[in-house]
């Protein structure tokens, strides 16, 4: 075990994912010499080398263009989109490509070798365009699998899974969270499995379901709502796509209440969709229906930053109006 | 000349603007329109079979467009593209190169697999989409695909296998082959970003990629000028700092030349190059196309005498390398062949349903699986509404 | 009034567009003078000109990226993308461009002005990608509309609202039914309004949603589920976004069920985002689940099309599991 | 010359694959680095006023500069991003327009709107995201915008303005407008596919735009020997069949001389023109960055060497246009104004919460309505948590 950052995580489980297969390259914008703007890539290419590590063209369709390639080939690249605001030029290369390599063609070719690493979320007052949460994009995307760890530990154990997985993965990394998650970490080799949820604490009166960086505002809420004597079952989906309804709907029959929280804005976010499907398989226990806390339906403002984002407040208001119902 | 920080640069003191002028990239061209070879030119060593299998490779994709095009008429297929006219950019390319050299295609190169050995049973089973073919049926006709003859299965949006060619290419110099990646696109493609970010990149990353562009004068019914507005495809490369050459697209020659060449290069050098086939399209865009309406039959007659196929027949025959009678023959039992595998394929069933969710992912999530259990119970509920699937659940 | 197919109805509004503001200028892959691989834009350039119809080169993000600054200059771009399996090249242009032009410059600019014309939808053996209906993608847009007509009257009276509305809008053309669809349409200039919902009949025991082609289905279903003595409420919902949440909540507090469908991929599609607001909204009236009958979570094959789609079978079906709940 | 299906094309008869030295652009340069003109050179005409206008720009935006980041580094401001070293490149430019030309600019442009009048006041009002700000306080610092000055709201995803240049500009023909779009963008943003789209149309389309491309030796990390391998970006410019010119970018002469004479083609011919500047980031990419990890003190002093501000100064000295004394107190007045505003400034409020649902449409509609009511409701409950908007609910 060791003491690292989110950050650190990511890197460490990079030098593995290189060290044990040599087929894995990395790649991106400033991913080289420089290890990307976050340092996520820090000493690979000095260890690597430069075949194996290297800056890309600024082009994010290109950078994806080429891991497809790749990964078709039979190499494992991770390539790095420097913010998941950047992936919207690249996003043909993985619906209509990445996505559809294999089904097109009956098996033959496939880039399920590729995985898509990108820093998202808000709450650094990075305004429009360095702060999107756009996971309900790439849910909808037969074919992908969307992976959003909370923390270090998750964060190379889930990266080591995203980057073995024979699908094309996006590895969404809360960039928030970067520095300021710390915990402890495995030095060796290991994997967290995919599609599969967390449950981190056990509840009777309301499931609080989110991801990510909302894991810790979900925290923060459910300790308020325990103090008003409310009951909550914090779950962490983790992987997006597939997702594990299982896991949900049990927890929900047992709690008969479920809100959903995500940064990104309400309308066509993936809260909707869980919201769809469990509404389905548990009407007959649902004491409520189910709440969505999440982001407005404007693009991510930066003054008013605050007021958009689904803090810990909003979450627990949420809370309190669902079991007072 | 890379110029950038480091690198010394020209200094000049008048402002002057630099036309379109100064790029006039030539053409090569080995075998004049009727047959016969430049005085200048060199033939590139292509011995008897060599010349004669890609002679009826061209003959035989002729044939096959000429049939496929009937088909569908017939109802038959629902939908064909042809290469007709552009064989010798096809196959004079293909067969310049190793059979361990990935293709990727855009769409009009069925000559490269004919080439290669794809059979006229394996064209119909593409075509019907049956459960023999390998891409299992899921995509249009004419998106082949075939793994053991390294082609990678066609996809449908355009200039998208560019850059991915690029990454292909890199992962081949990576392991150390001795191979590399011959990618085909259209001009009206080579518009795309794609496009751009995969020529760069192989540029930057050192690829061992040949792009062949096949300038065949139109997009659907855009003609080239309203394509760009540069000296064509060519030019570009040269601003990516790629080895170019521009061919005459219907002197396969040129095109067998030019590729050997760049494969050579390309291995050697582990670098990019790009050729520009200038060629035309003298079919349809597709059998959804009539050209009619865009292009007056006077250019196309034009270009008719430029054929690629009656101007290699017209060189194998002053070699003495092919008799006009026994070509009668051939043509007419590649044409049986062609009939015979239509008919006998047609019949061939498709996949069995189960094969609807397999290959979105290495293996069919919860979702699928519930989703294929309930689609098998409603077509046994309703078995005549799913005939082609409901006989076989 | 005249009889028009829905490729007439629509060159029909083109013209009358073009005519009764000379800042319109439609634009895209062929639409100059061939008028598009379907025809839509026939006559366009022979009529108004090659400066106001015109062939742009074969790029989607080409198109859509000059259509945003011509929109931002005050023309009225109507942008063609050829198929709407592939105006993913340009969904950065749309997604981080046109949709946030207006918000990030404080109202000092946007891209108002453009609509963007393309054909979408299956049942046409057009395989993966000449098949696919992406409109859950544009709905998670803030600042985006997004517009389905389904037959020749509402082409052109929404088309007319679309390119007059004040913000961009993707106007989705069922292409099955460009010349499927007859009917009489008047001549004169018209508009119907955006993101208002259309009761179709009226019913008792359960509501049916659905736009564009699927209504034709969901008809046959309703006619198949009548024969069982089921009373269906058959509403097209028309714009995607913003939704028309009255008009379908209503609805479902009448008879309390409520089945959406369409083409897209079960999982992350649009209606979840309706199943998950609805059951908010109209908890206590629900008498069964939402029901969602879609296509599959897979991408759009070919031979297995019958398969795939969601027919007036399957939407009978779940007719008849809502009501036997 | 375009070539195509209809335009004649040379014919060669010998393979030659073009190697990258068949272009090879020349850079213009008028003064030397020391602040000497070329004796080839002619300077092009600019009154004292002008000069000095153009000066005192570049003067103002440095120091601005140099200000603004260091608020940043007392955690006044959250973000900087510097212009440093290339002002000559944007203020030479910019000087060569009319005010009825719309300028898109990337981001390190500040100078184009300091000429054009932006005031200190108008740039702390966007750097501290208050409600005086016209963008509403909505992007990070340094996403200006100013519509009354025709310059267009920045944007932060690369090259997205680019072929949006090319849509303006061809909006201000339709219009018949005699003004041009000028585009700046760096070299790295030259690598994505809006690029290539947007020189691509406006090549075709004839679209009176000057497309400026500030090379300036990096993007972030990323050198430009990693970033293309060809002639610069200038060489493109030649592949789409755009008029192009290279300039030294430090020199306010040379990049003034070309602007003006690409802005008379482009109204004239109705077509764009391309202008690479050859430049350098003196400093680093923006306050996230530390380029000492990638770039040596070396080259940089290399760099500061040829600083177009000194180069033009030196030579407004030996016009007796400049004198050094009035100069120190010219710089310390803008220190001073700089200061003062920034303190002002930093304590305006910024916008009123119902401006966070405002401009996603021109009218809000229901969903947002009803966030907006739930908003002000929840913020109510809780004001000390929403500290800046709850006051003025
Ligand atoms: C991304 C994308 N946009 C549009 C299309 C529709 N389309 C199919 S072929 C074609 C023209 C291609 O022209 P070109 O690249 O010159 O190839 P050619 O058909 O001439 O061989 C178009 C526009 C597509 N398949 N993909
Ligand atoms: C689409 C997109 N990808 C990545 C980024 C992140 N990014 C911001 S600036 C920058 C480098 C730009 O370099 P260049 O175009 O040369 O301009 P310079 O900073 O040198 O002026 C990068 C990668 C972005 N803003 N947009
Ligand atoms: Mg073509
Ligand atoms: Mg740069």
């Amino acid at each position: 075990m060791a003491k690292m950052n989110l950050l650190q995580a990511i890197n460490n489980a990079l030098i593995i994912a290189m060290e044990q297969n040599n087929k894995t390259v990395v790649l991106g914008e400033d991913v080289g010499h420089f290890g990307g703007v976050f340092r996520a890539t820090s000493n690979l290419q000095q260890q690597f080398g430069k075949a194996r590590c290297f800056n890309t063209p600024l082009t994010e369709q290109g950078i994806i263009g080429f891991a497809n390639g790749l990964a078709a080939q039979g190499h494992v690249p991770v390539a790095e989109i420097q913010f998941a605001d950047y992936i919207f030029p690249a996003f043909d290369q993985i619906v209509n490509e990445a996505a559809k390599f294999r089904y097109r063609s009956g098996g033959q070719f496939d880039c399920g070798n590729l995985t898509i690493r990108t820093p998202y979320g808000g709450g650094i007052a990075g305004g429009l365009y360095h702060s999107q949460s756009p996971e309900a994009f790439f849910a909808h995307i037969p074919g992908m699998k969307v992976v959003v760890p909370r923390n270090p530990y998750q964060a190379k154990g889930l990266l080591l899974a995203s980057i073995r997985d024979a699908n094309p993965v996006l590895f969404m990394e809360p960039k928030r969270l970067y520095r300021a998650s710390v915990g402890e970490v495995p030095e060796e080799d290991y994997e967290l499995p995919l599609g599969k949820a967390e449950v981190l604490s056990e509840g009777s009166d309301i499931s609080l379901l989110a991801w990510g960086a909302q894991m810790a505002v979900m925290q923060q809420a459910a300790e308020l709502a325990s103090k008003q004597g409310v009951s909550c079952e914090l779950i962490d989906l983790r992987s997006i796509l597939p997702w594990d309804v299982t896991t949900v709907s049990d927890s929900v029959i047992k709690t008969g209440r479920l809100l959903i929280s995500h940064e990104a804005p309400l309308t066509g976010g993936f809260a909707s969709e869980i919201a769809a499907t469990i509404q389905q398989r548990c009407f007959l226990h649902l004491e409520s229906p189910i709440s969505r806390v999440c982001g407005l339906d404007t693009p991510y403002p930066l003054a008013h930053e605050k007021e958009y984002m689904p803090d810990h407040l909003k979450v627990f208001e949420g809370i309190m109006r669902s079991v007072e119902f | 000349m890379p110029k950038n920080i480091t690198k010394a640069v020209k200094v000049v003191h008048q402002v002057d603007i630099i036309d379109n002028g100064l790029i006039d990239i030539p053409m090569l061209q080995i075998m004049q329109a009727d047959g016969v070879i430049h005085a200048q030119a060199t033939i590139p060593e292509i011995d008897k079979e060599l010349a004669l299998k890609m002679y009826d490779t061209m003959q035989y994709t002729r044939i096959l467009d000429e049939r496929m095009v009937a088909a569908q008429r017939q109802g038959r297929i629902s939908f064909y593209l042809a290469c007709t006219g552009e064989e010798a950019s096809v196959v004079g390319s293909v067969a310049a190169l190793s059979d361990q050299d990935m293709i990727m295609s855009q769409y009009r190169e069925q000559g490269a697999l004919a080439f290669r050995g794809y059979s006229t049973e394996q064209f119909m089973n593409q075509m019907f989409s049956n459960e023999l073919e390998p891409n299992k049926g899921r995509q249009m006709p004419i998106h082949y695909g075939a793994k053991e003859l390294n082609f990678m299965t066609i996809s449908s949006p355009l200039a998208t296998q560019i850059p991915q060619a690029s990454g292909y290419a890199y992962g081949q110099k990576l392991a150390g082959q001795q191979a590399i990646t011959l990618c085909y696109f259209g001009e009206g493609a080579a518009s795309e970003g794609d496009f751009h970010a995969g020529l760069n990149m192989a540029a930057v990353l050192g690829c061992p990629c040949i792009f062949l562009c096949r300038n065949n004068g139109y997009a659907i019914s855009t003609p080239a000028s309203e394509q760009f507005a540069g000296d064509g495809i060519a030019s570009r490369g040269l601003g990516y700092g790629i080895r170019t050459i521009r061919v005459d697209g219907n002197d396969i020659f040129a095109v067998y030349a030019a590729t050997q060449q760049a494969r050579i290069i390309a291995l050697a050098e582990q670098c990019p190059v790009l050729i520009e086939a200038m060629t035309y399209r003298l079919a349809a865009h597709s059998t959804s196309d009539d050209p009619s309406s865009y292009r007056s039959k006077d250019e196309e007659a034009r270009w008719a005498d430029k054929d690629p196929l009656q101007r290699f027949a017209a060189w194998l025959i002053s070699q003495g390398w092919l008799e006009e009678q026994l070509q009668t023959k051939k043509v007419e039992s590649i044409r049986q062949e062609v009939l015979q595998e239509l008919k006998r394929v047609e019949k061939v069933p498709i996949c069995k349903v189960d094969e609807i969710i397999t290959d979105v992912y290495d293996q069919p999530p919860w979702n699928l699986q519930e989703q294929l259990a309930e689609l098998k119970q409603h077509i046994a509920k309703y078995p005549e509404a799913y005939p082609k699937t409901s006989g076989r659940l």
